[in-house]
C-alpha cells in the first residue's frame, strides 16, 4: 500500500472518528467536545496538506495517480459470470489531491468558525457530531475509485445534509426543507443508480478504471443510445446534487440550516460534488449527453441568476447564485472545458465560503435578521467583513485580479469555443447564457453588496407584521432590534474569513491574472481522452499521450475498427485539428479546446464588458437611484413575480408531482381498503349468502328430518326412561332376563 | 392315595364349596356371609390342585382369602350400619330371584350335559405347571403380564384416592 | 443439533404447562432462557457452518444427501397402502445457505419478541405457551428438508398465530385472526394438493421408493417421466407451479393477496407483529426459493417476468398506499409490503445478484422491520394511539427514541451504510443486469423515492417541529424550567427504558455492522446462491 | 353312581355353575353393597375354575394363565370396588344399592 493511501484512509476516517465521538459523548465533554471536532479537522487538514504538497508541489505530474482497493463483497463463482468481486477502492490522482485539501481546509474553517457562531446551542456538540459526519462522506466521494463507493457516500452526504439543514428541526420550515432536499436528491440519486446498473451489467463491475477499459475495448454490447442514456442517468445525480434545473428547487430552501453548514455543504463541497462525479465519468460522456449536460447547465445559471437578482433575504440570494455559479460548471464540463470546470469548482469553494461564512457574521451580528431590506450601513460596523465580503464578491462577479475571473472565463471560453466547433446555430445559446448570466452575476452582488454594507441603517425601518415566520424560533425578541450595537465578530470567525478571502485572489492559481491556464491547477487537471463514441476511430492519427495510461494500451486495438456516428461526421467537417500544446486522443476535445483558446480573449472582453454593465447597473440603480428598482419591479410587476417567487417551480411542483403522489396514494389505499379488500370480503360475503341458502335447505328441510328423529327419539326415551331407575341391581336383572331369554329361544330351537 | 379317597375327598371339597356358597348369599348377617365366604374360596382352591393348578391354588388362598377377604371385612367393619342394612333388596324378591337363578342354573347344567366334544385333545395337564407359568408369564405372555401389574399399580392408587377422607370433619368411621 | 434448536421452545413451553399461571415472572423467564439458548444454538450453527458447500439438492455423483450440513434423517412414518404403495414420510433436518441465515434471524427474532412480550399481562402462560409453539414450528420451517415435514410445520404456524393475534390483539382481532387464518389455509390447501403431486411424481434415488425429500425433488433427474408432475406433463406443472406459487405469495404477501397484512399487523400485539413482520413473511419467499423454483426451473423461468411484475407492483403499491396511511402501524405494514416486493424482484431476475440481494432483503428487512414494529410498540405503549398526525415534536422530548426511529426509518428507506441499502442496492443490481426484468427493474426504482418519502414524512410529522395542537400528549415544565412530556396513564420513563434499548440497540448494532460489512451473512449465501442458479439456469435443464 | 366316580369335566363344571347362580342371586336380590361384592367374587371364581378345568382336560397352559390375570384383576376390581362402597357410604350414609338412584336421569 502506497504511504499516501495509508495517510487519505487516515484522513477519510478521521471525522467518522470525530463523529462517533462526538455523537455519543459530547454532553460528558468539556465545551461539548468542539475542541475535538476542529483538532481532528485540523489533524485532517494537515495530512491532506502534506498529500496536496507530495502530489501537486512535488511530483508535478499530470499523470500522477496511485490507487488501492480491497474486495468488499466476495460473490464466489457466479454462474456465466465466473469469479466476482466487488470492490471498495481508493484512488489518488491530482484532482483527489486537490480536492482533498479543499475540503478539509473549508471543512477545518467552518469547524472553527461554527465555535463561534454556533455557540450556546442546545445541541452544540451534535452539530459538530454531524459536520464530522458529513465530512467523512464528502472525502469518501473525493477517494472513492468505484461507482458503487460513490453512491454509498452519495447518500451518505445525503443524510448529513439532511441532518443539517433540519438541524433547528423545531422550525417547520426547517423540517419540511430537510425533506425536500433528501427527496430531491434522491429522486437524482434514482437516476444515478440507474446509471449506475446499467454499466456494471454490461461489465459486472463497478470500477471506473475497469469500466474505463471495457468501454473503450467496445465490450458494451447495448446500442450507443443506452451508453448516452447511462451519461444522462448518471448525471442526474449531479442534477440532485449540484441543484441543477429541474431539481434545483430544494437548495434554497436548505438555506433553514445553521449558516456555516450552508457554507460548507450547500456551496463549497457538497453540491460541487455532482461536479466532481461528471468530471469523474466525464470520459464515458457520449457528445449527445455532453450537449444535454451544457444545455442544462447553462439553463440553470440564467435562471438562477435571474431569480437571485429579487431575492430579500441575503441567503437565499447567495444561495441562487451557487445554483447560477454550479451551473456554469456544468456548462464548462457539458462544453468540454473540463479543468476550467473544476477550476472553477475550487475558486468558487473558497469565496463561495467565504461570502457565506461572512453572510453568516452579518446574520450573528444581526440578531438572526436574514432581510437586507433591514440592513445597511453596516460597512463602518463590521469593517473586516466587509472587506472579505467584497474580495469575494468581486471574484464572484468575475472581476480581474480574482480567482473567479480566471475560472469563469475558461469556462465561457470554453462555451464559445464549444459553439464554434460544434457549427454554431443553437449551440450559441449556451455562451450568451452564460454572458447574460455573468451580467445578472455583477448586478445582484453589486445589489446585495450595497444594500448590506452601504447607506444607513435600516433596521427600524422593518414593519413588525413583517416578521419572517421562520424566526419565531429565535425568540420574540424583534422589537428590540434597533438597540442592540452591531458588532465585528470575534476572532475564530473572522480568521477563516481572511483565509478564503486570500485564496479568492489570482496569485494562488496562476502568476497571470488574465489567464488561468498558465496557472498550476489548468496544467495539473488535463481533460481525459474519453472512451466512447468518435474516440473508437481518427484517434489513431493522433499522438497517444493521454492523462489515463489505460488508454495508450486499449487504443491501438480498438483504432481498427470504428463505427462512424453523426458528431464524428460534425468534426472531420471543420477540417482535421491542429495540434495545439494540448494533446488529445479526440478529434472532438482536440477541436473544442483549439477554438476555446482561441477564443480566450474575446471571452475576457465580453466577460469584462459584461461584469462592468452589471455592477454599473447596480450602482445606477442603489447608488446613485437612477432608475428606482421599486418602480422598475411595478412597472415590470409580471417578470418581477416570476423572479421573486422563483419561476413557480415550487407551485408547480407541488401541485403536479406533489399532488399527484399523495392524490395517487390515497387512491391506491382506498382501492386497498375498498376495492382488493372488498374482493376479499365480497368472496367471503358470497361464501356467507351460500352458506345461509344452504342454512334454509339445511333449515327446512334436512333440519327437518333431523327435528323428526329428534322428536321420535325423545318420545322413545321417554318410554325407555322409565326402565333406567338408577338402581345397578335393575340392570343386573335386564341383564339376566336377556340372557335367561336368549336361554330360553336357545332350548326351544333345540326342541323344534 | 387311592382312587376312591381322591373321589371322596374331591366331593367333599365341592360340597364345602358350594354349601358355603350359598350361606353367602342366603345368609341375613353380613359377618356370617363373609365367614362363610372364606370357606368358599378354600374349597375353590382344593379344586384348583385337583386341576393340577397348584399354582393358582396357592394364588387363590394368598390373593383372595389373604387380601380380598380381609378387605371386605374391613368394608364390613368400616361401615358400621352395614349390620342393620335389611339384606333383603327391593328391586327384586327373593322368590322371582331365585326362580331365575334356578333357571340360569338348571339351563347351564343342562348344557352341560347335553354337549358332548367338550375335549377336542386328549392330553391333559398333569403334575405341577408352575415352572410352564414362570415360561410362558416370561415370553409369551409377558405383554399381558406387564399390563396387569401397571394396571394393579392404578387400582391401587385409585382406590387408595377414592377411599381418603377428604375433609377432617367428613371422618366418620 | 438442528432438533434441539427446534423443538427448544416446545420444551420450554412443556415446563411453562408445569407452572401454575399465577407465576408469571418465572414463565417469562423460562421462555426467555428458551429463546436465548436457541440464540447460543443460532451462534453455534453460525460458526460451525461450513459456507463453502452449497446445499440446494443433491447433484449427480455425489451424496444423497447433497451438500447439507448438520442433517439428521430418520424414517417417521412408513404406511403400507396396499396397491397405492408405500408412504414413506422421513424426519429429514438440514441446512445449507439459504436456510442458515433465516434460521439464525429466526433465533435472533424470537429472543427479542421474548422480551418484547413482557408487557403482555392478559393470561402469560396460555400466551408464552402459544409463543414457543410459534418459535419451534418458524425454526421447523427453516430447517425441514421433507416436504410433508415442511408442510406439518408450516401448518402448526398458523394455529399459534391465530389464537395470538385473536386473543392478545386490538379490539377487531376476531376479524384480523380469522382473516389470516382463512388466507394462509387457503394457500396451504393448495399446497397439499401440489405435494402429494409431487410423491407420486418423484423417486428416491437411493431407496427407489417414492420420497418426499425435497432434496430428492430438487434434482429433475428424480422424476418419472409420465407422472403426473414429470417433465411430460407440461400443463400440470405449470399449475402446480402456479398453484404453490399462489400459496407461498399469500405468506409473502403478493399484491393481490396482501390484504391480510395491515389488518393483521394493526391487531396484533407487538411481539407478534414482530414476528409476524421478522420471519413469517420470510417464510413466503423462502419457501419459493426451497421449493417453488428448484422444483419447477423451467416453470421458474418461464414466468420471470410475470414475478417481477408483481414485485415491481408491490414495490411501488406497497410504498403508495403507506404514504396514504395515517396509523403509523399500518404504515409499516405497507412498506413491509413494499420490501418484500424487493424479494420478489431480486428473485424473479435469477441471477446470482439477483438472489443474493432478495435472500439478503429478507434477512435485513427482518432485523429493520422488527426494529420499526418495536418502535411503534414503544409510542403506542405511552401514548395508546398510533395516529401519525397525534403527535409532533417527539425529537425534543424523547432524543433517544427519536435516534433510533430515526436510524430505523433510514435504514428502511435504504440508506447506504445501513444493511438495508446492500440488499436493496444487489436486488437493482440483479434485476437489470437480467434482461428479463431489466425494463421492471428500472420502474421499480421508483419505490427507493417514495420509500423515502412515506417515511421522511412520517417521521417530520411525529418528531420534528413542535407539538400538535390535538397531539396525544401534554407539555409540563419541569422543575428545570425545560419543558417535559407527559402521557397520559404512562408510568414508566418517557423515552426509552431498560429493556426497550435491550430489545433494540443490538438491532441496531446489526443492521450498521451489516452494513458496512455483509460478509458474515452474505459469505454463507454465496455458494448455495450460486447453485441455485446453475440449478435454476436454462442450461441445467434437459 | 359310575358315572361319579371317575371326576371328570362336568363335575367341575357343575360347581361352578351353582357358584355362578348363587353369585348372580347375590348380586340381584341383596341390598347390601358388600354382599353384592361377594356376589361378584364368586361370580369370578365360577369363571376361574371353568378356566382351569377346561386347561387341565384340553392339556393347554392358555386357561392357567388366563386364571391367574383373573385373580389380579379380582383384587384391582375389589380395592376399586370397596373404595367406592366406601365412599358410597361417606356421602349417602348407606350402603344400600337399591336405594342409591342419582344415576337416574
Amino acid at each position: 500500500m502506497h504511504s499516501l493511501i495509508q495517510l487519505s484512509i487516515v484522513v477519510l476516517l478521521l471525522p467518522l472518528l470525530s463523529f462517533v465521538i462526538l455523537i455519543f459523548f459530547n454532553r460528558r465533554l468539556p465545551r461539548r467536545g468542539d475542541f475535538l471536532g476542529v483538532g481532528i479537522l485540523g489533524t485532517a487538514f494537515a495530512i491532506s496538506a502534506y498529500i496536496f504538497w507530495t502530489v501537486i508541489v512535488q511530483t508535478y505530474d499530470p499523470a500522477f495517480k496511485v490507487a488501492w482497493d480491497f474486495t468488499w463483497i466476495d460473490l464466489g463463482k457466479v454462474p456465466g459470470i465466473g469469479p466476482l468481486q466487488i470492490k471498495m477502492g481508493i484512488v489518488i490522482d491530482n484532482l483527489t489531491a486537490i480536492m482533498l485539501a479543499m475540503v478539509t481546509l473549508i471543512s477545518l474553517l467552518v469547524h472553527l468558525y461554527s465555535t463561534g457562531y454556533m455557540a450556546g446551542d442546545k445541541n452544540y456538540g451534535r452539530y459538530f457530531a454531524f459536520l464530522g459526519i458529513f465530512t467523512f462522506s464528502m472525502l469518501g466521494i473525493v477517494l472513492s475509485d468505484n461507482l458503487f463507493s460513490i453512491y454509498i457516500f452519495w447518500e451518505l452526504v445525503g443524510l448529513s445534509s439532511y441532518l443539517l439543514i433540519g438541524f433547528f428541526f423545531e422550525k417547520d420550515s426547517a423540517a419540511d426543507a430537510q425533506k425536500k432536499a433528501f427527496l430531491a436528491n434522491r429522486v437524482g440519486d434514482i437516476g444515478m443508480w440507474l446509471g449506475i446498473l446499467i454499466l456494471y451489467s454490461q461489465f459486472h463491475t463497478f470500477s471506473f478504471d475497469q469500466i474505463y477499459a471495457n468501454l473503450a475495448a467496445g465490450k458494451f454490447t447495448m446500442s450507443n443510445a443506452w451508453l448516452t442514456a447511462a451519461g444522462i442517468l448518471l448525471f442526474m445525480g449531479c442534477v440532485g446534487k449540484s441543484a441543477q434545473f429541474p431539481l434545483h428547487i430544494w437548495l434554497p430552501d436548505a438555506m433553514e440550516g445553521p449558516t456555516p453548514v450552508s457554507a460548507l455543504i450547500h456551496a463549497a463541497t457538497m453540491v460541487a460534488a455532482g461536479v466532481y462525479f461528471v468530471a469523474r465519468i466525464f470520459v464515458l460522456l457520449t457528445p449527445d449527453a455532453l450537449h444535454v449536460i451544457a444545455f442544462i447547465g447553462a439553463f440553470t445559471a440564467f435562471m438562477a441568476a435571474t431569480i437571485a437578482i429579487t431575492q430579500n433575504d441575503i441567503k437565499r440570494v447567495l444561495a441562487y447564485s451557487t445554483v447560477s455559479q454550479l451551473g456554469y460548471m456544468v456548462l464548462g464540463l457539458g462544453v468540454g472545458a473540463y479543468s476550467a470546470a473544476l477550476f472553477h469548482l475550487v475558486t468558487h469553494a473558497f469565496f463561495k465560503a467565504c461570502l457565506f461564512l461572512g453572510s453568516g457574521a452579518i446574520i450573528h451580528a444581526m440578531h438572526h435578521e436574514q432581510d437586507m431590506r433591514w440592513m445597511g450601513g453596516l460597512r463602518k460596523h463590521m469593517p473586516w467583513t466587509f472587506a472579505t465580503f467584497t474580495l469575494a464578491t468581486l471574484a464572484l462577479a468575475g472581476l480581474p485580479l480574482t480567482s473567479g475571473f480566471m475560472s469563469k472565463d475558461a469556462i465561457l471560453a470554453g462555451a464559445i469555443g464549444f459553439a464554434n466547433a460544434e457549427g454554431g446555430g443553437v449551440y450559441y445559446l449556451i455562451p450568451v447564457l452564460g454572458f447574460f448570466s455573468a451580467m445578472l452575476t455583477a448586478f445582484y452582488m453589486g445589489r446585495q453588496i450595497w444594500l448590506v454594507f452601504f447607506g444607513e441603517s435600516r433596521t427600524h425601518l422593518k414593519p413588525a407584521d413583517n416578521h419572517h415566520s421562520a424566526h419565531h424560533a429565535h425568540g420574540d425578541d424583534h422589537d428590540t432590534h434597533g438597540a442592540h450595537e452591531v458588532h465585528e465578530v470575534s476572532w475564530n470567525m473572522r480568521a477563516p474569513l481572511v483565509i478564503l478571502a486570500v485564496l479568492s485572489v489570482f496569485i494562488v492559481y496562476s502568476p497571470n491574472p488574465l489567464d488561468g491556464a498558465e496557472g498550476w491547477f489548468m496544467k495539473m487537471i488535463k481533460t481525459p481522452a474519453t472512451v466512447v463514441g468518435p474516440a473508437n476511430h481518427n484517434c489513431a492519427v493522433q499522438p497517444v499521450k493521454s492523462a489515463a495510461p489505460l488508454m495508450s494500451e486499449v487504443l491501438p486495438s480498438v483504432a481498427a475498427h470504428g463505427a462512424t456516428d453523426s458528431p464524428a461526421e460534425a468534426v472531420s467537417e471543420h477540417g482535421t485539428p491542429k495540434a495545439s500544446e494540448h494533446t488529445f486522443a479526440d478529434a472532438r476535445q482536440a477541436e473544442i479546446a483549439h477554438a476555446a483558446h482561441a477564443a480566450h480573449f474575446p471571452a475576457i472582453y465580453i466577460s469584462s464588458i459584461m461584469v462592468v454593465l452589471g455592477i454599473s447597473l447596480a450602482l445606477v440603480a442603489y447608488v446613485f437611484k437612477i432608475i428606482d428598482p421599486d418602480k422598475t419591479a411595478e412597472t415590470i410587476r409580471p417578470l418581477y413575480l416570476f423572479s421573486l417567487n422563483k419561476w413557480y417551480w415550487d407551485e408547480i411542483y407541488e401541485a403536479t408531482f406533489i399532488k399527484g403522489s399523495v392524490v395517487l396514494s390515497k387512491m391506491l389505499s382506498w382501492f386497498d381498503t375498498n376495492v382488493i379488500d372488498g374482493i376479499v370480503n365480497g368472496v367471503a360475503f358470497i361464501v356467507k349468502k351460500v352458506a345461509f341458502a344452504n342454512n334454509s335447505f339445511d333449515k327446512y328441510v334436512v333440519d327437518g328430518l333431523v327435528n323428526f328423529t329428534a322428536f321420535s327419539v325423545n318420545t322413545t326415551g321417554a318410554v325407555l326412561r322409565k326402565f333406567q331407575t338408577g338402581k345397578v341391581q335393575t340392570y343386573v336383572v335386564m341383564l339376566l332376563v336377556v340372557v335367561f331369554g336368549y336361554f330360553v329361544f336357545y332350548f326351544t330351537r333345540l326342541i323344534y | 392315595m387311592s382312587n376312591l379317597t381322591y373321589t371322596v375327598i374331591f366331593y367333599l371339597f365341592a360340597a364345602i364349596t358350594v354349601f358355603s356358597a350359598a350361606f353367602v348369599v342366603f345368609s341375613r348377617n353380613v359377618i356370617y356371609s363373609a365367614f362363610s365366604l372364606l370357606f368358599t374360596f378354600f374349597g375353590v382352591a382344593a379344586l384348583y390342585v385337583y386341576l393340577s393348578a397348584d399354582f393358582i391354588a396357592v394364588t387363590q388362598v394368598v390373593v383372595y382369602v389373604g387380601g380380598i377377604l380381609v378387605l371386605l371385612l374391613f368394608g364390613v367393619m368400616f361401615t358400621k350400619s352395614i349390620m342393620n342394612t335389611d339384606l333383603k333388596s327391593d328391586v327384586l324378591h327373593i322368590v322371582p330371584g331365585t326362580l331365575i337363578v334356578a333357571g340360569i342354573i338348571g339351563a347351564l347344567l343342562y348344557t352341560f350335559y347335553t354337549t358332548h366334544g367338550w375335549m377336542p385333545s386328549e392330553t391333559q395337564l398333569h403334575g405341577s405347571v408352575v415352572e410352564r407359568i414362570g415360561f410362558e408369564t416370561m415370553s409369551h405372555y409377558v405383554l399381558p403380564f406387564e399390563m396387569v401389574s401397571i394396571l394393579l399399580l392404578a387400582a391401587l392408587i385409585g382406590a387408595a384416592f377414592l377411599a381418603r377422607f377428604d375433609k377432617p370433619d367428613n371422618k366418620k368411621s | 443439533m438442528l432438533s434441539l434448536i427446534v423443538f427448544l421452545p416446545i420444551i420450554a413451553g412443556l415446563v411453562i404447562l408445569a407452572v401454575p399461571s399465577s407465576q408469571k415472572q418465572i414463565i417469562r423467564i423460562v421462555s426467555l432462557l428458551a429463546a436465548l439458548a436457541q440464540g447460543v444454538l443460532a451462534v453455534l450453527i453460525w460458526r460451525a457452518y461450513d459456507p463453502s458447500l452449497p446445499g440446494i439438492t443433491a447433484g449427480p455423483g455425489g451424496s444423497p444427501l447433497g451438500s447439507f450440513q448438520f442433517v439428521e434423517k430418520l424414517p417417521w412414518i412408513s404406511l403400507k397402502l396396499g396397491g397405492l404403495g408405500s408412504l414413506n414420510i422421513e424426519y429429514f433436518l438440514g441446512v445449507d445457505g439459504i436456510s442458515v441465515t433465516m434460521v439464525i434471524l429466526t433465533a435472533l427474532i424470537s429472543a427479542i419478541g421474548v422480551l418484547s412480550s413482557w408487557t403482555i399481562q392478559k393470561q402469560v402462560k396460555g400466551y408464552f405457551i402459544l409463543y414457543n409453539l410459534l418459535a419451534s414450528a418458524m425454526m421447523g420451517c427453516f430447517v425441514a428438508l421433507d416436504f410433508f415435514l415442511f408442510y406439518v410445520f408450516w401448518e402448526l404456524m398458523l394455529l399459534p398465530m391465530y389464537f395470538l393475534i385473536g386473543i392478545w390483539g386490538g379490539p377487531n382481532r376476531e376479524y384480523a385472526a380469522i382473516k389470516f387464518f382463512l388466507y394462509t389455509l387457503f394457500g396451504s390447501v393448495f399446497m397439499l394438493l401440489v405435494m402429494i403431486g409431487l410423491y407420486f411424481s418423484v423417486i428416491d434415488p437411493v431407496t427407489g421408493n417414492h420420497t418426499f425429500s425435497l432434496v430428492a425433488m430438487a434434482n429433475q433427474a428424480n422424476y418419472i417421466k409420465t407422472a403426473i408432475l414429470g417433465p411430460d406433463n407440461v400443463m400440470w406443472r405449470y399449475v402446480a407451479f402456479s398453484v404453490l406459487f399462489v400459496g407461498f405469495a399469500i405468506k409473502v404477501p403478493m399484491f393481490p393477496f396482501h390484504t391480510w397484512l395491515p389488518d393483521a399487523h394493526v391487531e396484533a400485539p407487538t411481539p407478534i407483529s414482530v414476528i409476524l413482520a421478522g420471519v413469517l413473511l420470510k417464510l413466503g419467499t423462502y419457501g419459493m426459493m426451497r421449493i417453488n423454483f428448484p422444483l419447477f426451473p423451467e416453470v421458474f423461468h418461464a414466468s420471470m417476468y410475470v414475478i417481477g411484475i408483481f414485485g415491481a407492483i408491490n414495490i411501488i403499491y406497497g410504498a403508495f398506499c403507506a404514504l396514504a396511511q395515517q396509523d403509523l402501524k399500518k404504515m409499516v405494514a405497507y412498506s413491509s409490503i413494499s420490501h418484500m416486493g424487493y424479494v420478489l424482484l431480486g428473485l424473479a431476475a435469477g441471477n446470482s445478484e439477483g438472489m443474493l440481494g432478495a435472500l439478503y432483503q429478507m434477512f435485513n428487512h427482518g432485523t429493520i422491520t422488527a426494529m420499526l414494529f418495536l418502535l411503534v410498540g414503544v409510542i403506542y405503549d405511552r401514548a395508546h394511539t398510533r395516529q401519525i398526525d397525534k403527535f409532533g415534536g417527539l425529537a425534543s422530548y424523547m432524543p433517544v427514541y427519536a435516534a433510533v426511529v430515526t436510524v430505523a426509518w433510514f435504514a428502511s428507506l435504504g440508506l447506504p451504510g445501513l444493511s438495508g441499502f446492500i440488499s436493496e442496492a444487489f436486488v437493482f443490481v440483479g434485476a437489470f443486469s437480467s434482461e428479463t426484468t431489466r425494463y421492471i427493474a428500472m420502474v421499480s426504482v421508483l419505490g427507493i423515492v417514495f420509500g423515502a418519502a412515506y417515511l421522511l414524512w412520517s417521521l417530520q410529522r411525529m418528531f420534528l417541529g413542535k407539538r400538535k395542537p390535538d397531539a396525544a400528549y401534554d407539555l409540563v415544565v419541569g422543575d428545570d424550567g425545560h419543558e417535559h412530556i407527559h402521557f397520559h396513564d404512562w408510568k414508566g420513563k418517557i423515552d426509552l427504558d431498560g429493556r426497550e434499548l435491550v430489545m433494540l440497540v443490538p438491532l441496531v448494532i446489526i443492521t450498521i455492522f451489516l452494513g458496512i460489512y455483509p460478509m458474515p451473512i452474505i459469505g454463507m449465501l454465496t455458494s448455495s446462491i450460486n447453485k441455485l442458479v446453475e440449478v435454476l439456469s436454462p442450461l441445467a435443464m434437459r | 353312581m359310575e358315572h361319579l366316580i371317575p371326576i371328570g369335566l362336568n363335575h367341575y363344571l357343575t360347581i361352578s355353575a351353582f357358584l355362578f347362580g348363587f353369585g348372580l342371586f347375590a348380586v340381584m336380590t341383596r341390598k347390601n353393597a358388600i354382599v353384592v361384592l361377594m356376589g361378584v367374587e364368586l361370580i369370578l371364581n365360577a369363571a376361574n375354575i371353568n378356566f382351569l378345568a377346561f386347561s387341565k382336560f384340553n392339556g393347554g397352559i392358555a386357561g392357567v394363565m388366563f386364571s391367574l390375570f383373573i385373580i389380579v384383576i379380582a383384587a384391582a376390581e375389589a380395592a376399586i370396588a370397596l373404595a367406592i362402597v366406601i365412599n358410597i357410604f361417606k356421602i349417602f350414609k348407606s350402603v344400600d344399592v337399591s336405594s342409591i338412584d342419582t344415576m337416574k336421569e
